[in-house]
This record gives structure tokens, C-alpha cells and sequence, in this order.
């Protein structure tokens, strides 16, 4: 065991500090949400200046502009991201469809896409959810059907994370619409030009009054036959693997980003006086402060020990699920902590140090009523531990 | 022993529901919490024609001479509704507190024209460094020759941006002493704060405003005292407009659980769903029986410190769960802003936060108790 | 509404209190369990004392010895019998299983049981639970076959309560045992005499070491006709009743009894210096106590609602359910609460006058293990509350 | 980083584990609960001969010089084996306070007779009115001449009825010092506490102990130090007896999931059982991450005082609220004294107040966060 970094590991974790310190990511304008990674906030700019210095495609092989650097390098990169809070929501998630793009794609699509997405240049979306297909994801309902040198695609996504600022979706559909033929056996993975004829992005309006996802119509779309990923009617491996690494890599920089505003908590509470007493002298606040601390570093450790896993190749079982129900949960607790500790304060407006921290706390609040559902909801995510991670029956 | 509702009570709380499904579209509420106002005048003069405003007013002003137990009957109804705008401000900060303490002249010239719906009131304590104690109040009134002149700062006061009148809790020597003071005075500074759902708080800046011994409401220095039954009575109006709003989520939490269908059968025949619904139902029972309960004190003036601070401490935190719950339930749909749920989660959250968090509440739990 | 007490009520809770000072329950011999209502303590003395006064058959009609006094009357007396902590451990259950006795019986068997169980010289036990048959009765596989002038009865129960100590079993069994008779129209319900010929009552020892329930095996034991309750055949309503009714009475008693507790525990800690200071002002010990007494009363009034409905002859469907959960939960939370404000102080053997909460502390810890098994475990009272109460579909 | 076990690490573990498997049946545990001694001493002489009480003292003194790390790999074993005995107190009180901060003298005439099995050890630390905090002992170590006599009483001590020696922190003039006394020394009077599992603990009154310079440990005045160095290793010692119990509480719980039967199905594959084996994982999950990190780290000789608190804190929560949940999947059944769950179910509430309760590490984590 050793849960220590190696020092060219922490000289790694010192360049990306450096680095964050040169280009402050609150001076980078954003295209939607304001601060904060996985909070809504994206800039293309700022991404852009990560695919510059090669950290967008890190871990890839060098034959695909990638520095074939460890994985363990990727989570000490997202970990410092995450505590700087930079304007990259959905980046782990892009990331990740990346990497099925390495493992499944053509080599003519490799060299196609890979060097966009290693730049920021090019977005890719998930469009995978369906008005009745949530959870239950083989209810899907878009078709794709064979024609000529193309597929020509009919249906409708929810739920496209930032489709409306990137250019590829990610897209499940049906390629087989025989009923006789199982679900799991019908369905196919495609990369979706969104300036293709047909194709509507149509902006959802959040609960918090902005935009982060989308709806995608599909009309009549004509999809080449190049841009199937993998093989056909074989999606549904792809989709499970997909969902996995969503739940484990959108998540893996929460703690750290919790931790962050932890300490500016912290910081908060001990300038801050009410009633006459600091409220870092506080009995609630400091009970608050304190079980959050625990909360989020046991969160964090459960991830790194996830990430140890995929850095040494070891099988994933329950794990991204299990890791993405203990994330969720510490979320909606702490966010509900912050709001205590804040209390009425939290509608506060004040031109002082603590603006952002109040303005960010009411929206990060809000945020959290999706978490548990973002990525599966955390009721299927638990009978996956059950069942896959357990061996309990499904029946 | 009673739990259940006299025929009048149902029938107000019946009239409130069907008016608010009529006048009061969820879509309405959600373009009210884009409005400046943050409430729709027309609505409000339809309330007081209802007799709503003066409902717990005696005759002897324009009232009905109801109680503050019919009262909260109706404020679950405007929960259940989330109506926007200065109601509780008005009856319950102000009118209700005029009662108590207020002069008979300053009964005769105010309590009328709100039972009318003629005027907005609300009540201004909180301050940037003090909340819920009076002594560290910096907002102060200053008594120079036959004159009080106030000048300070006072936060989240609800509703001040459109009240007539402000009742100001400041600093006297000796105490605390509340003002009436009239919002269009020289001196009154009023500005809109963050909303997270409909409400709207201000912070009321007061530079000097001049203000005579008439102003002053009840006794000199007795505001303490004062401020505490005001408190008793908006925490269990806050309580009973969450429990309202509970109500509600859970309602059309059990209704999209018998109609959304995963994996071929409704997701409510699911026991996680299933227990998620029975964990709601306990905190429900639980928000219906505290509240009800300090209202029926609070309206039989009893002694109720404990009896308020244990339901509002009990609510805060139910109705977090549960609006949590709600939105585990709905799954994402709820996430988005044509859906309803979301008011709720965010009423919710204002709501603990309003007339003593539950944690403020604990501390007056722990001094009940002898700690 | 009104939640108060009338003149009349007020004065029936000064008479118990009155007779609790002239009769302290701490003095009475226990012939099992120690202090505490709930908690296993059981005094015979004590219980025929109850009878003597008339308050086991309290609300029965006068024919029966009863004094027909409304169910409210009935509650204040659980109340104050709850806070004084008296030995009549299961004696709520008891009661209950009166009441079916007094809806089913023949006028013969009314006039043989009714008078012994209201001066506490009989005690009843539930003979319900099997080995394999706990949430799932209606597998149980105890049968009782008509022969001749009785059923003869062959089979095992367990965690029968007190039936070392108590007189008659309140028996469930099977009278039909062809299998295509659906179970529910296959089960009766008897009274079982504890010395026939063929009983054994085998005490088990619990976790905390001692005896509170038993096994009861029955080896061809017959059982007069005449001790049939209720019609053949249709044991499993009464079976649902005696559910419903074990969740409600069995448990009305416990948030006071947890109240007793709290204000014990707030004595405690004003009285305990640690570390400098008093227990009293530890923020932790404080904020433990406080949401304590936020839940016991909350539950206190939930479960006054639920006696209120009974009082005024309202249907219930998921109220005992709801109930059950909402203390057992209660519970759950209180008793761990209790065991952190102790501490380590809670293994201290010190004959002060905090002896006996240390000790009992250490008991009700233990105890609250069983609390939600006991009369069918909350997993199942849950699905009742969504399906019964909220109208959610079975499948 | 590497969160694997060494390939020695997993042969210590499964000996281990096979070794309490055959020599310490649960039923061998139940009886010891009521044994007065409360541990077989063949079964320790047993565990001596493995190596395992000196397993982590250094070989010139007959140990095995392996790490801290790994020595809390075998309490995790422990712990699933429910062993009751002096094995904590004697090697991680005992052992290696001597190793911290002991003479050599000492070290040589102890610490190889430990590695033998020959000695017993344990510390006494908490007294009727302090439990964390050495600025309150009442217990004293007064300088008389060449002599150093102790007067007063220490509570919890754990196994002291069987211990040869007790180290005592007792006031001296100018702070706190460690001793070493022989509990056969006159004026040792030992009495033993109630139990909840089968642990012993004592209190244990000091009645004029003499002792000369040469029984010290360490430095005067130095005790403080110490003691949160000791504290620091027992609480992660601790976490490791409670981790290995958590785990062998889900492996039962899931086990009885699949084979107990309800309405004709198993148990485990109803959903509210699936997801409290899901909660339970994620608990053991952290429970695992956090004691292994803290124990990393105290074998590295890191500075860890964040680090251990943040981990003793969720493994007591984290083990209470496992233990519940494997009652509630046993039902009924593990109430009985034949069963096995309820050993853990005390382990736990024991473990959880033992060397600094989850409420006393969080005040030592707002330390460190700088409240």
C-alpha cells in the first residue's frame, strides 16, 4: 500500500498549479453558467488553452497526438481543475467519449476527430436519454435505418449536456426495429454532425433559469455510414461502458471541488460575525463544516481507490456506480450544508470578498436536485452494486 | 382533542384551493418571480374581496374575527399555491402585530385598509451582524428633543420594496423599541436582494429618518418582548405555508410514480420508489401534526416557545427531505424550469431559512429544555 | 381543532400520576427484564395492581368489568404509565389482543377469559411467527386439524413474547391444508392453553443475555372447539388486525417513554463536568438532545393523531404502518444519540444516582436492534404506507 | 499509489483469518464474553508463537520489524474474529508507546517478553472528569525526594485486571508525564467495568503508587506529546478491528440475503434489501479507504492528525450504520444470543467511543480545517 504521489507525480500536480496561476480561470470568458466545473460553467477559450498544452488528450496514444501519460496523471490533472474550479463542465464526460472513440472508431475516424478534440475545437454530446427511455435506456425509440451509404435517423434526445455549444453528439439509436429481435441486439452508436440537415438543437431552460442541456431532434437525418462507431447493433456494450465511465469520471472531481469550497467556508466563517460571536465559533456551523470534511474526503479516497483501479487495469465491477451514489449523496448534503451555514446571509447582496461564494452556494444548491438522476438515477446505480457488485438475484 | 378541521376550515381551505387553481397557474408564479413587484396587484385586491387580508381582523376593523388558526388554514392553501407577494408580510408580520401592541388609533387608521387590501405592511429585524439577537442590533433610534431619528441597516426584509409601512425593531436606550414608519418617508432606502424562488427580501437602508413618539408602536423598550410573539406567529406561518407546499409534492409525487413507467411497469410499483413515498408520508404526518399544533397555541395563547421552535425545526428539515425525494422521484424532468416540482425544493429552502433556521430553532429547543 | 386535554381528562393523568407516587413502579418485583416500559420488564404485582384498579379493562364494556371509557382515556394512561417506565412489558400488546377477544369471542369464552385478563391474572401471548414464516405469515405451517370435539395441533412458533410468563396463547395455524385453497382463506385463530398436554415453551436467550421471547413447539396438541376465535378459515383478517393494532399500541407508549429518557439525559448533563465543562454546554451533547427532542415529539403527535382517529372511529389504512416505522426510526436515532452523549461514561460503575440510566442506556442500545423486525419489519410496513396509504401499484 | 495489500501483506491476512477460523469460533467468543479474564491464554500464547505480538517491534527486541501497516492488517482479522484480549492494549498502548519514547533499558526488559507472549500491557488515560483533554487529569505523580508517588483513580483502562504493567499519565509539576507502573505494585487496586461486547476495561485507582525515576517514560512534563501520538495509533488501530468487523458483517448480511426466503423469493432480491447492501457497501468502502490511509500514514510517520480523525470519525458512524442495516436484513433472528450479528452491532458501539468518539475526532478536524 501507498497512498502517497511520487514526486514527478507531485511535480505534475505543481506544473498544473503553476499553470492555474498564470491563467486564472475566472478571467476566461464563458459561454454559459458561471463558475465552477460541473456546475455549468464552459469556456471555449479556456479549453482551448488546455488542448494547447496537450492536457485534453493526456492519456492518448502519441500516434493520435496524445503524450501516453498514465492515468493516474489524468486524475491529478482533474483533481486540480476541479479545486480551481475552471469553466470546463462536461469536460471529464467529452473526455470520456473520447476514449471510446480510441477504442472503437475507424482509423479514418480516428484521424478525423481525434485531432479536434485533443485541441478543444472540437465538443462531442451524449445523446443518449429519450422522453420515455431515462433509466430505462433499450426503451429508446430513435431509429436508425440502413439506406444507401448512410443511415437515415428519425427520433428525439433530452438531456444533451451542452449539445447546444458542441458539434458531435454522441448518438444511440435503434438499428433494428424488428420487436423479434432482443433490445440489447438492435442497438447502434453513431458520431452526429450537428450541422447535418434535420438536425434541431432545441435549448432546455433548467430550474435555475439558464441552459446547460438540450433537446436534439432528428428528422430525415442522413448519417454517413463512416460515422458508426463500433459495430452495428452492438451499441448496447458501448452504452453500458459509456454510462460507466460517465459516472465515474464526471464525478471524479466533485470531492475535490466540494473540498474547495469547504475551505472558503471555512475562511467565510471565521470573518464573519453574527449575534455577537464569529460563526466559525458556531456550534452548528462547525458541525456542519466538520461532518462535510469527513463526508468529502472519505468521498474522495473512495475515488482515488476507483481511479487505482483503472490505472493498474484491475476489472470494474459496482464501482463507477457505487462511486457515483456516494457522490451524489455527499453533494446534496453538503450543498444543504453550505445553505445552513450561510443561512438567510445566502441572499445577501454584497459587492464584498464573499459575493461569489453566496451567489455560487444558491446555485450549486439547485444544481444538486439533478445530481442523483444525472448518469442513471442512483436507485438503478444501487442495484448495480447489489447484483453486479454483490451477487445478490435479480429476481 | 381534535385533530381534524371544523366545516368552516374545510370550506376555507376548499374556497382557497379551487381559487388558486383557477387564478393562480403555476406558469403565473413562474413569470411573478421574473417581475419587479413580484406579485399581481389584480390577485391581491380578489384576496381581500374574499375577505382574506381582514380574515383574522376583528369585525370592530373590517375583519372577520377569525382566528390565527383559520388563518394558517389558508396560508397551507397559499403554499400549496407558492403565491408569491406580501400576504404574510402584511396580516402576520404587520397587521397581527399591530394588534398586539399597536395604539387604538394606529388599529382605527391602518387595520381597515388592510382588510380592504389598501395597504402592504412588513417588519424589519435581521441586520448584517445580527439575526435573531436583539441586543446586537446596530439599527438604532435615536431620541433628539420630541423627535426619534432611526439610521441603520436592516436586511431580508420581506416584501419592503412594495410595503406602505414598515415596522423597524431599533436599538432605544434602555432596549429595543419597534416604529411604524411610513415606507415612503424621507431617508427610507429600499433595495431588492437575491431571490431564490418567488419571495422577494430587501435591505432597507434608513438614513435619518425622522420619526415622532406617535410612530412608535407599543411600549418603549419592550420590543423584545414583542418580537418574540411576532416570531412565534411567522415561524408557524412559515411552517404552515410549507406544510402546504409538502402537501403538494407529495401529492404529485405519488401521481408521477403511478404514471411514468420504466422497464414495462409504473416506476411506483418499484419499493425503492415505493419507500421513497413512505419516508415522504411520515415527514408529511410529522409537518402536519407540529404545525397545526403550535397554530392552535399560538392561537389560544398559550405559552409556546417550545411547542413553535420544535415544529419549525421539525419542518425545515422534513420538507428538505422531501422536496429531495420529490425530485429523486420525478427524476430529471423535474430539473426543468416548465416543471413545478423545483418551486417546492426551492420554497423549501427559503422557507428553513425564514423566521429562525432550524438550527436557531434547536437553540431555543435546548434552553426549553433546560440545557 | 383543539389539542388540548379537557377538564376531566386533565384530571384522569393527575389521578395516574398520583397513583405512580403512591405506588413507584422502581419498587415493585420484576420477574423479567429491569426498569423500563418496552424494554422487557415485567411485574406481576404490578400488572394485577393495574387490574385491581380497573385500568386493564378500561375501555370494555361494563358487562365484561369494563368501565367504557373512551379510547383517549386509554392513551393518557399509556402515556403516563410510558413515562413512569412501569414493568408491563408487552402489556399494550396484551390489551390489544383483549380486544379481539372481545370482537370474536363466543359470549362463554368472553365470560371464561375477559375477567382474568382484566384483573391481570391472565396474560396473553402471540403465537404468530415461524421459523420460516416472519414478514411472509402466510407461510406459516403450524396446522391445526379438526378432529372429532377439538383441533389437533402440530407445529413451532417463536418470538412469542412473555409466553414463558403469560397463560393462553393467541395462536394462528393453519385449518386447511389443501393447497389449492389460497392461504388467506386457510388459517384460523385460537386460544392456546399453555399447560395442554403437547405445549413446550422453550425461553430463548436474547443478545443482551437474557429472556424475553420463546419458541413454542406444539406436539399433537388438542385444542377444544370451543377455543376457536372468530370463524374458521378466516384468521388472516384478524391477522391483519392484530398486526395493525400490535404497530399502534404496542408502540403508542414509546415516544414518551424516549421523553422520560431525554429529560434524564438533560439532568445528567447538567450535573457532568468533563473536560472543564459541563456536559450540558458540549455543543455536540446539545445538538444530540435537541434533535432528539424535535423527533420524539414529532412522532408523540403523530401517533396522538393516529388515537384520535381510533377515538373517533375513523378507518385506518396505513396509520399503525406509518407509525411503526416513524418510532422505530425514532428509536433507532434516540438510543444511538443516547449511547454518544454517555460516552465511554456510559461503562462507568459508579452507584450515584445515574447508575440505573447507565445501565438501562446500555440495554435500550441493545434493544433497539429488534425494534424494527418486531410486529413485521419496516421494509414491509413501507410498502403498506405507499400501497394501502398512497394507492401506488403492488406490481 | 497503490491501495493493493502486499504480497506478504494478503499471507499475513489469510493466516490470519484461517488461524481464528479454527482456534476461535464464535461460540468460543460468546463464552469468553462471560469469563472473567475474558481471552484464553493459550489461545495468546498461540498468537505469540505466530510472531504476532511482536510482530511490528524491531528484531533486536524478538521481533518480526514489520510495519505499523501491516500490524493493522491483522487487527482488521481480529476484528472479523471478534477477539477479545489484550492484543491491542498490549502491542499498540503498550508495545509501542515503549518503542516511541522508552529507554533502552526498558525497551530490552520488555519489550522482548512481549514478543514472547510473556507480558501484558496496557495505558490508563481517562479519569471521572477528563477523557481527551491532560490539562484536566486529576491523577497525580507527586515528586517526593527521590520518589515519585500516584494518587488517583483512571477509568477505562482496558484489560488492566490482566495487565503486568500500565503506563499512567498522571500531572506533574509543569505538564503531563508517562509512567510505567507493575500493576502488582502496592496501592494497584483494579476493578473491572460493565461490558458491552466481550471487551474488558477497567477503572483502576492509584492509591499512593511508588514509583522511582527510573519507571518513567520519556521526558517530564512530555506526556501530552505522547499521548497524541498514542492516541493517534490506537484510534487507527481501532478502525482496523471495526473495518474487519464491517466486512464480515456484509459478507453475512449478503449471504443471508440470498438464502433466507420470502414470499418465494430470496430476500436479497427485493430492492429496499439490495439498496441497504448497496448503503452498507459504500460505507465498507470508505471504511476501507480511510483506515488504510490513516494507517499508511502513521507507518510512514507522516504528520496524520487530520488524516485520523477524518477516518476514525466516518468508520464510528460508518460501523453503526452498517451494523444496523445487517439487523435489519437479518430480521428477527440475530436478536437471538445464538447469533453472530450481534457481536458487531456492540463491537461497533464500543469501537465507536473507544480512543476518541466520532464527536471528539470532529472537533480535532475543525482544528485542522482552522475553525
Amino acid at each position: 500500500m501507498d497512498f502517497g504521489f511520487t514526486p514527478e507525480q507531485e511535480a505534475w500536480r505543481q506544473e498544473i498549479r503553476d499553470f492555474l496561476k498564470d491563467n486564472p480561470p475566472e478571467k476566461f470568458p464563458t459561454q454559459t453558467g458561471e463558475d465552477s466545473w460541473g456546475h455549468g460553467a464552459f469556456s471555449y477559450e479556456f479549453v482551448r488553452l488546455l488542448g494547447s498544452k496537450g492536457w485534453l488528450s493526456l492519456t492518448w496514444p502519441r500516434q493520435y497526438g496524445g503524450r501516453e501519460r498514465p492515468w493516474i496523471d489524468l486524475l491529478i490533472l482533474f483533481e486540480e481543475l476541479a479545486y480551481a474550479r475552471v469553466p470546463w463542465a462536461a469536460g471529464a464526460i467529452c473526455w470520456s467519449m473520447s476514449n471510446t472513440v480510441l477504442d472503437l472508431a475507424s482509423e479514418e475516424l480516428k484521424q478525423e476527430f481525434l485531432p479536434g478534440i485533443g485541441s478543444g475545437e472540437t465538443m462531442l454530446w451524449l445523446a443518449m436519454s429519450e422522453p420515455d427511455a431515462g433509466s430505462d435506456l433499450l426503451a429508446m425509440r430513435t431509429t436508425a435505418i440502413e439506406q444507401d451509404d448512410c443511415f437515415l435517423v428519425n427520433g428525439q434526445k433530452v438531456w444533451s449536456a451542452l449539445a447546444h455549444l458542441s458539434h458531435y453528439g454522441f448518438l444511440f439509436a435503434r438499428t433494428e426495429t424488428d420487436p423479434k429481435v432482443p433490445k440489447w441486439a438492435s442497438i447502434s452508436l453513431f458520431l452526429l454532425d450537428k450541422s447535418l440537415p434535420g438536425v434541431t438543437i432545441s435549448p432546455m431552460t433548467s430550474m435555475l433559469g439558464d441552459i446547460f442541456h438540450s433537446e436534439v431532434f432528428m428528422d430525415n437525418v442522413r448519417i454517413p455510414k463512416r460515422y458508426l462507431l463500433g459495430e452495428k447493433n452492438q451499441g448496447v456494450i458501448h452504452l453500458t461502458k459509456t454510462l460507466e465511465f460517465d459516472r465515474f469520471w464526471a464525478r471524479f472531481p466533485k470531492p475535490r471541488f466540494c473540498q474547495k469550497i469547504l475551505h472558503d467556508l471555512v475562511q467565510y466563517a471565521k470573518e464573519t460575525r453574527r449575534d455577537g460571536a464569529l460563526l466559525s465559533q458556531d456550534p452548528r456551523a462547525r458541525h456542519l463544516m466538520v461532518e462535510s470534511a469527513v463526508e468529502i474526503e472519505t468521498c474522495r479516497q473512495v475515488f482515488w481507490n476507483v481511479g487505482w483501479k483503472i490505472d493498474k487495469g484491475l476489472p470494474l465491477t459496482y464501482e463507477a456506480s457505487a462511486a457515483k451514489v456516494f457522490a451524489d449523496d455527499m453533494g446534496l448534503r453538503f450543498f444543504d450544508r453550505g445553505m445552513q451555514i450561510l443561512g438567510p446571509y445566502a441572499y445577501l447582496d454584497e459587492a464584498d470578498k464573499w459575493d461569489r461564494l453566496r451567489a455560487n452556494m444558491r446555485r450549486w444548491y439547485l444544481w444538486t436536485a439533478g445530481d442523483s438522476l444525472a448518469g442513471g438515477t442512483s436507485e438503478i446505480a444501487r442495484n448495480t452494486m447489489a447484483t453486479a457488485g454483490l451477487g445478490l438475484p435479480r429476481k | 382533542m381534535d385533530f381534524g378541521l371544523s366545516e368552516q376550515q374545510e370550506m376555507l381551505k376548499k374556497t382557497a384551493r379551487d381559487f388558486f387553481i383557477k387564478e393562480l397557474p403555476r406558469t403565473l408564479v413562474k413569470e411573478l418571480a421574473q417581475d419587479p413587484k413580484g406579485y399581481p396587484p389584480e390577485l391581491w385586491k380578489k384576496m381581500a374581496d374574499l375577505g382574506w387580508t381582514g380574515l383574522v381582523l376583528p369585525e370592530e376593523y373590517g375583519g372577520s374575527g377569525a382566528t390565527f388558526l383559520d388563518l394558517t388554514i389558508l396560508l397551507e392553501e397559499m403554499g400549496r399555491a407558492c403565491l408569491p407577494g406580501p400576504f404574510l408580510s402584511t396580516v402576520v408580520l404587520g397587521a397581527l402585530t399591530i394588534m398586539d401592541v399597536g395604539s387604538e388609533e394606529q388599529k382605527k387608521s391602518i387595520l381597515p385598509k388592510v382588510a380592504e387590501g389598501e395597504l402592504v405592511l412588513t417588519l424589519a429585524m435581521a441586520e448584517p451582524h445580527a439575526i435573531y439577537r436583539g441586543d446586537f442590533f446596530e439599527v438604532e433610534a435615536k431620541h433628539v428633543g420630541h423627535h426619534y431619528t432611526i439610521t441603520g441597516t436592516k436586511l431580508f426584509v420581506p416584501d419592503a420594496h412594495v410595503a406602505d409601512y414598515i415596522i423597524v425593531a431599533a436599538k432605544t436606550k434602555g432596549g429595543i423599541t419597534l416604529f411604524l414608519v411610513d415606507a415612503k418617508s424621507q431617508g427610507v432606502h429600499c433595495k431588492l436582494l437575491p431571490a431564490m424562488a418567488g419571495e422577494r427580501q430587501c435591505e432597507v437602508r434608513f438614513d435619518g429618518v425622522k420619526l415622532t413618539k406617535a410612530d412608535m408602536l407599543g411600549a418603549v423598550n419592550r420590543g423584545q418582548d414583542y418580537l418574540e410573539r411576532i416570531m412565534h406567529r411567522a415561524a408557524v406561518a412559515k411552517c404552515a405555508e410549507m406544510l402546504g407546499g409538502a402537501e403538494q409534492v407529495m401529492e404529485m409525487s405519488v401521481q408521477y410514480a403511478k404514471d411514468r413507467v420504466a422497464f414495462g411497469r409504473p416506476i411506483g410499483s418499484y419499493q425503492a420508489i415505493q419507500h421513497h413515498c413512505a419516508n415522504m408520508l411520515n415527514d408529511l404526518d410529522g409537518c402536519r401534526c407540529m404545525t397545526r399544533r403550535a397554530a392552535w397555541m399560538v392561537s389560544e395563547g398559550l405559552p409556546c416557545a417550545m411547542e413553535v421552535s420544535l415544529a419549525k425545526a421539525w419542518v425545515g428539515q422534513a420538507c428538505h427531505r422531501m422536496t429531495c425525494l420529490g425530485h429523486e422521484i420525478h427524476g430529471a424532468i423535474a430539473f426543468q424550469h416548465d416543471h413545478d416540482m423545483h418551486l417546492y425544493f426551492k420554497q423549501a429552502v427559503v422557507g428553513e431559512a425564514a423566521f429562525g433556521s432550524s438550527g436557531h430553532h434547536g437553540e431555543v429547543v435546548a434552553k426549553e429544555l433546560g440545557l
